[in-house]
């Protein structure tokens, strides 16, 4: 199966693409970058775990990240820059699914 | 260098344009004669998109139907995955020509696409 | 050299997603990719000539700054239409086209597309 | 306490808004008004039914829910036009807070 | 006589939005209402002139149309200049103004607000 | 005729305007002298507007601190649900100056404005 990375910008009250994320990735080397306010999640201990549960590693933007002023409640979270984002899209993963 | 692109819907009809712009990106594809492939995959709320019953009419908007149908008769699949219709709505009549599916058929499909859109 | 495909579908100042397009955009030409970025629906906003946000970065302003860097822009004419936004009102160097003639080349040239909507 | 006409436009999916609906209407008479992708929790019995547990009244706007095509799961919620949207928000209710 | 404030805030064919507030105002004002509209952020784009929707509602044409009827609609010029909507773009009859001076009288003449957003 | 109104904020900084332009639209009928009361009332996600360690210009926004301090300059009330922010992210430190209350309390809170506005 290609390998997959997710894309979301939306905050954990906005998302509701865990179930579609877990579906579609089940199986497939996955990954999810988070940008925007989609970072809270990194900042909630529970939440945070659920998104770990549907794919293998999760990657936050490190500008989003700063801008909130939140402590890290979820150590597992990958903290990347724009270069690095751009490595993820273009050679890490086969392809990018926003949800 | 893709040669394909899965539409992939996620929003249901009618209150975002989001399924029927997406529906038409497909249509724009395959209308192009340079992405020889391009199907659409309805997921979550966007299986909505594909009742019968609906009557865009009443709120004056395209049909979300007549788009599919569009794809259709350029020999595009539009799949929807069962699950989450029953799931949403529970066991509504759906328009000819889709392709109902399970997830495990649905995450093939979206393999088989080298691009995947989120509409 | 491997091309992004960036598809921008929300308007340039109701939040920061033209900013991620942008940022993007900037940080694959800075490695070397070649970018193309297609406004549909409330995206066609980006290629607004006249931008002036007060406090918010002027989007439109640092998408025409990377036009030299070979950053190709289109947005959807039938979306720029509904809208009211007329050709000419478009930042000099970028385009009003079409799913059909445009998006469709991005895609066929295209190795990675990234969905920039809400 | 002032009586309160909830408003939301979120389907299902996108919407987040039933603890602060159910946190503000305590006490108060209230009610919900569903315009555009929010008719499609008249679809749904179980999520139709988590809304009438945090107000008193729901109405769905009668445009919006013949365009889905949908089967009624929730006979409890009303069926409005838009005059009686209008009157409801001008007169049956104090004050209007959208979700 | 009773007055209804609308607040818009989404743009006129992301979603059907700006279609919610024209509903609105048409009956309020056919139940002898007087209705005010406020466009604040992407919302302002309510009022651009030669909206031309293939097969989308024109919620701009909607919108003059229930002006001779006591529809008064102000939108937000902070918001316009930022989007690179200048002055003499808006729909005759529209104006382009300011919170501080036309959303607060607005708030002050009006009985209820109702805040069309998502 | 409403002689006050409460910016209800429910959507965080940054990601969207909302929050920015809640704040300045409730700055406005302060600065305008025609609505006497307009407070902010700051519930779920649109708690963190008022955490003290956001840096607003890691992503080049206007700081939604300052907004807040702006409407406090004004005698404005800046309250924020404690029980919201702990559920979101723990007991973070919060700008000086906001309220900190329960939803008891901001059930009053609502039912003393005339007219309450949700970004």
């Amino acid at each position: 199966m290609k390998s997959k990375l997710f894309i979301t910008l939306k905050s954990p009250h906005e998302f509701g693409g865990l179930e579609l994320v877990r579906a579609s990735a089940k199986g497939a080397k996955s990954a999810l970058l988070l940008f925007e306010d989609a970072v809270i999640f990194a900042a909630n201990a529970k939440k945070g775990k659920e998104l770990l549960s549907a794919v293998q590693e999760i990657y936050i933007m490190k500008d989003d990240w700063e801008a909130r002023g939140l402590p890290l409640a979820v150590p597992e979270f990958k903290i990347v820059d724009y270069p690095q984002a751009v490595e993820l899209i273009m050679e890490r993963y086969e392809q990018t699914i926003t949800v | 260098m893709a040669e394909s692109l899965l539409i992939l819907v996620t929003k249901p009809p009618y209150g975002f344009e989001e399924a029927f712009a997406g529906l038409r990106a497909g249509l724009g594809m395959l209308a192009s004669g340079l992405v020889p492939v391009s199907n659409a995959l309805l997921v979550g709320e966007g299986t909505l998109n594909a009742v019968a019953a609906q009557r865009p009419e009443a709120v004056r908007m395209p049909s979300n139907m007549e788009a599919i149908n569009d794809m259709l008769d350029f020999e595009a699949k539009v799949y929807v995955v069962k699950e989450d219709l029953l799931h949403l709505v529970g066991d509504v009549p759906l328009m000819e020509g889709v392709e109902v599916i399970d997830w495990e058929r649905a995450r093939k499909v979206i393999d088989e696409h080298d691009m995947v859109t989120t509409f | 050299m491997k091309t992004m495909v960036i598809q921008l579908r929300t308007g340039t100042m109701m939040n920061m997603d033209s900013n991620i397009a942008v940022k993007l955009a900037q940080a694959a030409l800075d490695k070397g990719y070649a970018v193309r970025i297609f406004g549909y629906g409330e995206g066609i906003t980006l290629i607004k000539k006249g931008q002036d946000p007060k406090r918010f970065p002027n989007v439109g302003n640092e998408t025409k700054e990377m036009l030299p860097k070979g950053l190709e822009v289109v947005v959807c004419e039938t979306c720029c239409k509904a809208r009211g936004v007329a050709r000419g009102e478009e930042i000099e160097g970028t385009k009003i086209g079409s799913l059909t003639n445009d998006l469709s080349r991005f895609v066929a040239e295209g190795d990675r597309m990234v969905t920039i909507a809400r």
